[in-house]
């Protein structure tokens, strides 16, 4: 990719306005389950807040945030949360994903509660990863023939 | 009247398995010919052995049976030796045992390439035809029936030549459509009777039909047993598939794929359909007019043929709808005498077909106006080939005369001479263009630029084969009682000769 | 656990290993196929337990999260989807194994663990489609596994990229169809449970919406399954993926569209709505006919043995077509066996294909010769038995299915349709006669130069390692096994899998 | 006639929104827009599914009180909008999927015009 000059207001801006939105993109998922929000969308939030740091500094310095490295083992260990959750279920008793039977020390309602939030940040933390990575492939420089 | 009892027995699928099991151990020993060789011969002896141990308890009207359970849903895949069944694998072994010899003398003769191949599928052949005499039901009878047709088409193309290939595929085109003829038939069969075993009198006896779906389920039969039975306007793969090496010729012939498709004919026509549906629905006429038509008219084409093989091809086509024909008589001596002539065509045919064969190794001549003098350097085999010619022209005392006899009969019982008349005419045609080539033989000179015969492994069978058709027409109860249980057939069927 | 908790297990260790293996393989590369293959081997032996299970005990529903439908999302377990997803997972289980070795062969090293990963959420798509009980879920699962087979795709040859974006179109529209259709029967309905949508449509009048939801999910799921004439995608599809994705593709691909037709269709909206009030069944079979020829007939112009098969695939999935949309038991039978059968002939030839490639580098047939019978004699041999299986011959596998269909139209009394099956059955012959003469026969030119003295070039056995061998001569011999199988299957499973109506 | 255009009206711009990306789908040549074309089709859908569910006055079914009387009419079916909260990921998964591999193509072929693709496709052709 070409090295694109780097526009100081446009990167100025993109630093301070970034952890905003990561912020509500939290906000979003751990919100979620009880108020309209969610993994999806606050996942889809952060992914932006990463991005708009990686379109307003090109090259090394945009990955010095969140390296692409990063993409593949946050992005299996969303869903391996959401799957873990699930399958935690599915060992103590229940059907998959049922919530009721995770092995917390609490009432029904409040496992129920437990649960979708797990879930939530699960697929919040694989869909950031996610966009983030169809991003950097995009973008990535290598032929495939 | 005798009822006949069944008892089971592991002998039909024995029968079967014999030579498929001869497959692989021929495929094995493919470096050692003499030792493939002997595991055909084995295969042939075992499998006659146990087709004959089969025939005293049949003659006291006991069948063997073997059902190995459902193939399709309402269908078994069963055996059943009854005694026509009996009567066909009885001929096809016998004559293997025949053809193995000579084809072991004509490979060797020629140095054909790819032996092995060539043994294996012959062996499989002898397997699906056995399948196919002893098939209970017609799920059974198709799957044998399919399984010939796709061995068989190694055989043909053998030489691979671009001939060889296009004969192959004329063959792959005719059999296989007639195939998807015959599971259409077979399917609709299963709907309306709601199973498929083969019945003496007819499975669908007690069916109500309309004429017209009487007529279609059985032109759609026909179409699928038609092809291999080379009734015209099916015919044209078979002189086509001359293209393969003549003992091929001579199993296609004489001893499996031809049989199997009138045998098939006789199957449909009396154990499917059976002869009181024939005649209520006049389907007897679609069965005489079809043979009538190719009788004359394969004469006529035999009759201008140069090539020598092309020329006996033509002449199996008429003489296999001499069979459909008395199928079609529908009468107690027509059957008989179309039972006959299955064994007995095949005994002449074989006999022609390896003359031919023996001529071609030796001399490398094909063509009959090249054959004058031949009977000069090659007595035994041109004298076979005599016998063979007089007994398709149906003079004593050569078998072929007995079957006519019995199928003329058949015509002036059933009342209708007119077919008595085709017999006769077709009897001058064949002495028409066999006689000639006798003639040329004998009392024509010619450079043959070799002499004495061709090797013993040739000659000997088809010596052989020219005896026995002598003997069985003078003694045709000799042996294997041909004539005993043609007669049990159509005492099956009929009820007794009238 | 009790037993109905096994219910979900093949989709979910499908689902497990698609996003395990990216995280292994990061350190570990080569663990990429050796997980794949333990996750199928997994995914398998549930599924015959499943299917075990629901022969015995009848349906098990499965409640995702516990929720009761129609509020949560159910898994339905019964004999058609035990039966379907038993074979899918055999099938992926044989093409995986060949895999292991061909994606070596045929894919960068670098490439493995998506390419893994994306097989398993291929498998996790269509696992998916066949247990779901939901409308929407089954849109996920066409798209999880639509889009899984976009990537596959795109990693073969030059020109897959192209045939890949070419699928994703038309797979998007269809997927679009499929959620409109979905949309207006929510309108109507009220729910998104099959079971419970089954229950309230007897009630309703049949209106416009009804009928356009009926029309968009045909469209949809035609297009999934290549019913002619929404089959453009498939023949670059399947000619220019490497040979593991053609091998996993065509077996699996076009079958799960087949089968989410038989359960939307058939088990939920019943007989009597889709062959009497609307004629879906009958457009079904119709198109389904006209594409057997089509196809058959395509088949026989092409001059690449993948490409070849591909057309023939639109004629296989006709056969399908047409059984299902006869609306009789017969035909209905003989459609799910094709779906085995057709999933059996088609791993095995394409594995051939494979191994071709591997060793001679093309697949095309003017340059196939007569060495190969030498060369690759086990090979030659799968390629034949599966071409005459094709062409119906039997005993194998083929022919039972040409068996059932047959026994079906002539049930209903269509002619035609009988004339057709059985004319593409000599087309099948056609063109895979054209590939055996040239495995086994001289051609010419190499006929010339040959004598007999001069017999053919003793080439060294070229034949591919055991590990690829061996997933060919199993399907191989599963088309004479299963052939013989079919009368238990038929009995045991496929009569309790027909629908209401029959 | 006249109610029945209006009452419907957002469908008919839903309808106009399909058509328009079938149009693009079908008509355009160039790769990027076909994509283009896809996602408003999308869209649409999406779109149709939410205007199923829209009921005026109405709010989101999230209870704030356990004492709050349940009032069925008072409150959106929330099912439409999750459930396109998912087609929406996986349309966002198809255009992912579909750019790259148009960037794979043109890598490949040097063009986005389809007819410009065929023909270079034809040129590989071999033979």
């Amino acid at each position: 990719m070409k090295e694109a000059e780097n526009n100081p207001i446009v990167s100025l801006i993109a630093s301070i306005v970034s952890p905003f939105i990561m912020l509500f993109g939290l906000y979003v998922i751990f919100h979620g389950h009880y108020s309209p929000g969610g993994g999806f969308q606050g996942g889809t939030l952060m992914a932006a807040s990463i991005i708009l740091i990686r379109l307003a500094h090109s090259g090394q310095t945009g990955q010095l945030q969140f390296p692409a490295t990063l993409n593949t083992p946050l992005g299996s260990l969303g869903v391996l949360i959401y799957y873990g959750t699930g399958l935690a279920a599915l060992w103590w008793g229940g059907q998959f994903l049922n919530y009721a039977y995770l092995p917390l020390a609490q009432a029904i309602s409040w496992r129920r509660s437990w649960g979708i939030l797990m879930v939530e940040i699960g697929v919040g933390l694989a869909v950031m990863a996610i966009l983030v990575s169809i991003f950097d492939d995009l973008l990535e420089d290598n032929s495939y023939d | 009247m005798v009822n006949a009892t069944t008892y089971t027995s592991l002998v039909p699928l024995l029968t079967v398995l014999v030579s498929l099991g001869a497959v692989p151990l021929i495929i094995l020993s493919s470096r050692r010919p003499n030792l493939r060789e002997f595991w055909t011969i084995a295969a042939g002896v075992a499998k006659l052995a146990l087709v004959v141990s089969l025939l005293p308890s049949l003659l006291r009207h006991r069948i063997a049976v073997l059902n190995l359970g459902e193939i399709v849903p309402g269908v078994d895949l069963a055996f059943k030796a009854d005694a026509l069944g009996v009567f066909f694998a009885l001929i096809a072994s016998s004559l293997w045992l025949f053809t193995s010899f000579y084809s072991i003398g004509y490979v060797r003769g020629l140095q054909e390439h790819k032996q092995t191949r060539y043994f294996a599928y012959f062996a499989v052949c002898l397997s699906a035809t056995m399948g196919i005499a002893f098939s209970a039901n017609l799920a059974t009878f198709i799957i044998f029936y399919e399984i010939l047709t796709i061995a068989t088409y190694p055989l043909v193309i053998h030489k691979e030549t671009e001939e060889a290939i296009k004969a192959g595929r004329k063959y792959l085109a005719y059999t296989l459509t007639a195939g998807v003829f015959l599971i259409a038939a077979a399917t609709w069969t299963y709907l309306l009777a709601g199973h498929l075993d083969f019945i003496p009198g007819g499975l669908l006896k007690n069916i109500p039909f309309e004429p017209k779906t009487a007529w279609s389920l059985f032109t759609l039969f026909l179409l699928g047993v038609g092809v291999k039975a080379a009734i015209m306007p099916l015919h044209s793969w078979l002189p086509t598939a001359m293209a393969a090496p003549t003992p091929v010729s001579a199993l296609l012939h004489a001893v499996a794929v031809v049989k199997s498709g009138v045998f098939g004919v006789i199957r449909v026509g009396l154990f499917v359909f059976g002869p009181e549906l024939l005649r209520r629905f006049h389907l007897d006429y679609l069965l005489l007019t079809s043979a009538s038509l190719t009788i004359i008219i394969a004469s006529f084409l035999a009759l201008k043929e140069d090539n020598l093989k092309r020329r006996l091809a033509y002449s199996t086509v008429a003489h296999l709808s001499y069979i459909v024909l008395g199928v079609g008589l529908i009468s107690s001596p027509a059957l008989l005498g179309s039972l006959l002539h299955l064994a007995f065509h095949a005994t002449m045919k074989i006999t022609l077909f390896f003359c031919a064969g023996a001529i071609y190794v030796h001399l490398h001549k094909e063509k009959v106006s090249e054959l004058d003098g031949v009977g000069h350097v090659m007595p035994w085999t041109m004298g076979a080939f005599a016998v063979g010619s007089i007994g398709l022209v149906g003079l004593p005392p050569v078998n072929g005369w007995l079957s006519k006899w019995c199928l003329g009969w058949g015509a002036v019982a059933a009342a209708r001479p007119l077919y008595l008349i085709i017999l006769i005419l077709s009897g001058l045609l064949n002495a028409a263009y066999f006689f000639p080539i006798i003639y040329r033989a004998f009392f024509r000179q010619g450079e043959t630029g070799k002499t004495g015969e061709a090797s013993l492994l040739m000659v000997v069978p088809l010596v052989l084969t020219a005896i026995l058709s002598i003997l069985l027409g003078v003694w045709p109860d000799l042996g294997f009682k041909f004539f005993k249980i043609a007669h049990e057939v159509g005492r099956v069927i009929f009820g007794g000769v009238s | 656990m009790n037993p109905s908790s096994l219910v979900p297990f093949p989709p979910l260790i499908y689902l497990f290993a698609g996003i395990f293996i990216p995280l292994v393989t990061l350190r570990w590369r080569r663990l990429a196929g050796w997980l794949a293959l333990t996750a199928t081997t997994a995914a398998a032996f549930f599924s015959v337990i499943n299917l075990l299970q629901v022969l015995k005990q009848g349906i098990i529903p499965y409640r995702f999260g516990g929720w009761i439908p129609p509020i949560g999302i159910e898994y339905i377990l019964d004999p058609l989807s035990g039966f379907v997803i038993t074979v899918i997972n055999l099938i992926a289980l044989g093409v995986i194994v060949h895999a292991h070795q061909s994606v070596k062969a045929e894919i960068k090293e670098s490439r493995w663990p998506p390419y893994y990963a994306l097989v398993m959420l291929f498998l996790t798509g269509a696992n998916g489609i066949i247990m779901t009980g939901d409308f929407f879920n089954l849109y996920v699962f066409l798209e999880i596994g639509s889009l899984s087979l976009y990537g596959l795709i795109a990693v073969g040859e030059k020109k897959s990229p192209v045939a890949a974006f070419r699928y994703l179109v038309m797979g998007t529209v269809g997927g679009g169809f499929y959620l409109l259709g979905v949309g207006f029967l929510y309108l109507v309905t009220g729910s998104l449970n099959m079971g419970d949508v089954r229950n309230i449509l007897p009630h309703l009048q049949v209106t416009a919406p009804l009928v356009v939801a009926l029309t968009l999910m045909l469209i949809g799921l035609g297009i999934k399954m290549a019913v002619f004439p929404l089959h453009g995608w498939l023949p670059d599809a399947y000619t220019y993926a490497p040979s593991p994705t053609s091998a996993i593709m065509a077996p699996i691909g076009t079958k799960i569209g087949a089968y989410a037709i038989a359960r939307i269709f058939f088990f939920i909206f019943g007989i009597r709505l889709i062959t009497q009030i609307v004629p879906i069944a009958q457009v079904l079979a119709w198109l389904s006919a006209v594409g057997i020829i089509y196809g058959s007939v395509l088949a026989m112009a092409q001059n690449e043995i993948k490409r070849m098969l591909a057309y023939s695939s639109v004629a296989q999935v006709g056969y399908i077509g047409l059984g299902l949309g006869l609306a009789n038991s017969f035909g209905f039978i003989g459609a799910l066996l094709h779906i085995m059968n057709h999933g059996l002939m088609k791993a095995c030839l394409f594995l051939v294909a494979g191994n071709f490639r591997l060793k001679l580098g093309h697949s095309r047939i003017d340059r196939l010769d007569d060495s190969l019978r030498r060369s690759m004699p086990w090979s030659a041999a799968a390629f034949t038995l599966a071409a005459l299986a094709m062409i119906g011959v039997p005993p194998t596998v083929g022919f039972f299915s040409k068996w059932y269909l047959a026994l079906g139209t002539i049930a209903s009394r269509n002619w035609l349709f009988l004339a057709i099956i059985l004319l593409s059955s000599l087309l099948n012959a056609v063109y895979f006669f054209r590939v055996i003469e040239r495995m086994y026969f001289p051609w010419r030119g190499s006929s010339q130069k040959r004598t007999l003295s001069s017999p053919a070039p003793k080439n060294e056995s070229q034949e591919v390692s055991l590990g690829l061998l061996l997933p060919t001569l199993i399907f191989a011999l599963a088309l004479i096994v299963v052939g013989f199988l079919n009368v238990w299957l038929v009995k045991t499973i496929l009569t309790k899998a027909l629908p209401a109506g029959f | 006639m006249i109610k029945f255009l209006l009452g419907h009206y957002a469908y008919w711009f839903i309808l106009a929104l399909l058509v328009i990306g079938l149009y693009g789908l079908i008509i355009k040549r160039n790769l990027v827009k076909k994509v283009i074309g896809l996602s408003i089709f999308q869209v649409a859908i999406i779109l149709f599914f939410i205007a199923s569910s829209t009921k005026w006055g109405a709010t989101v079914p999230v209870l704030t009180d356990h004492q709050e009387v349940i009032q069925s009419a008072a409150y959106i079916n929330p099912l439409p909008h999750t459930l396109m909260l998912t087609a929406i990921v996986v349309g966002v998964a198809t255009s992912g999927v579909a750019f790259a591999l148009i960037i794979l193509i043109y890598r490949r072929y040097r063009t986005l015009n389809e007819n410009e693709l065929l023909e270079r496709l034809k040129e590989d052709e071999p033979e």
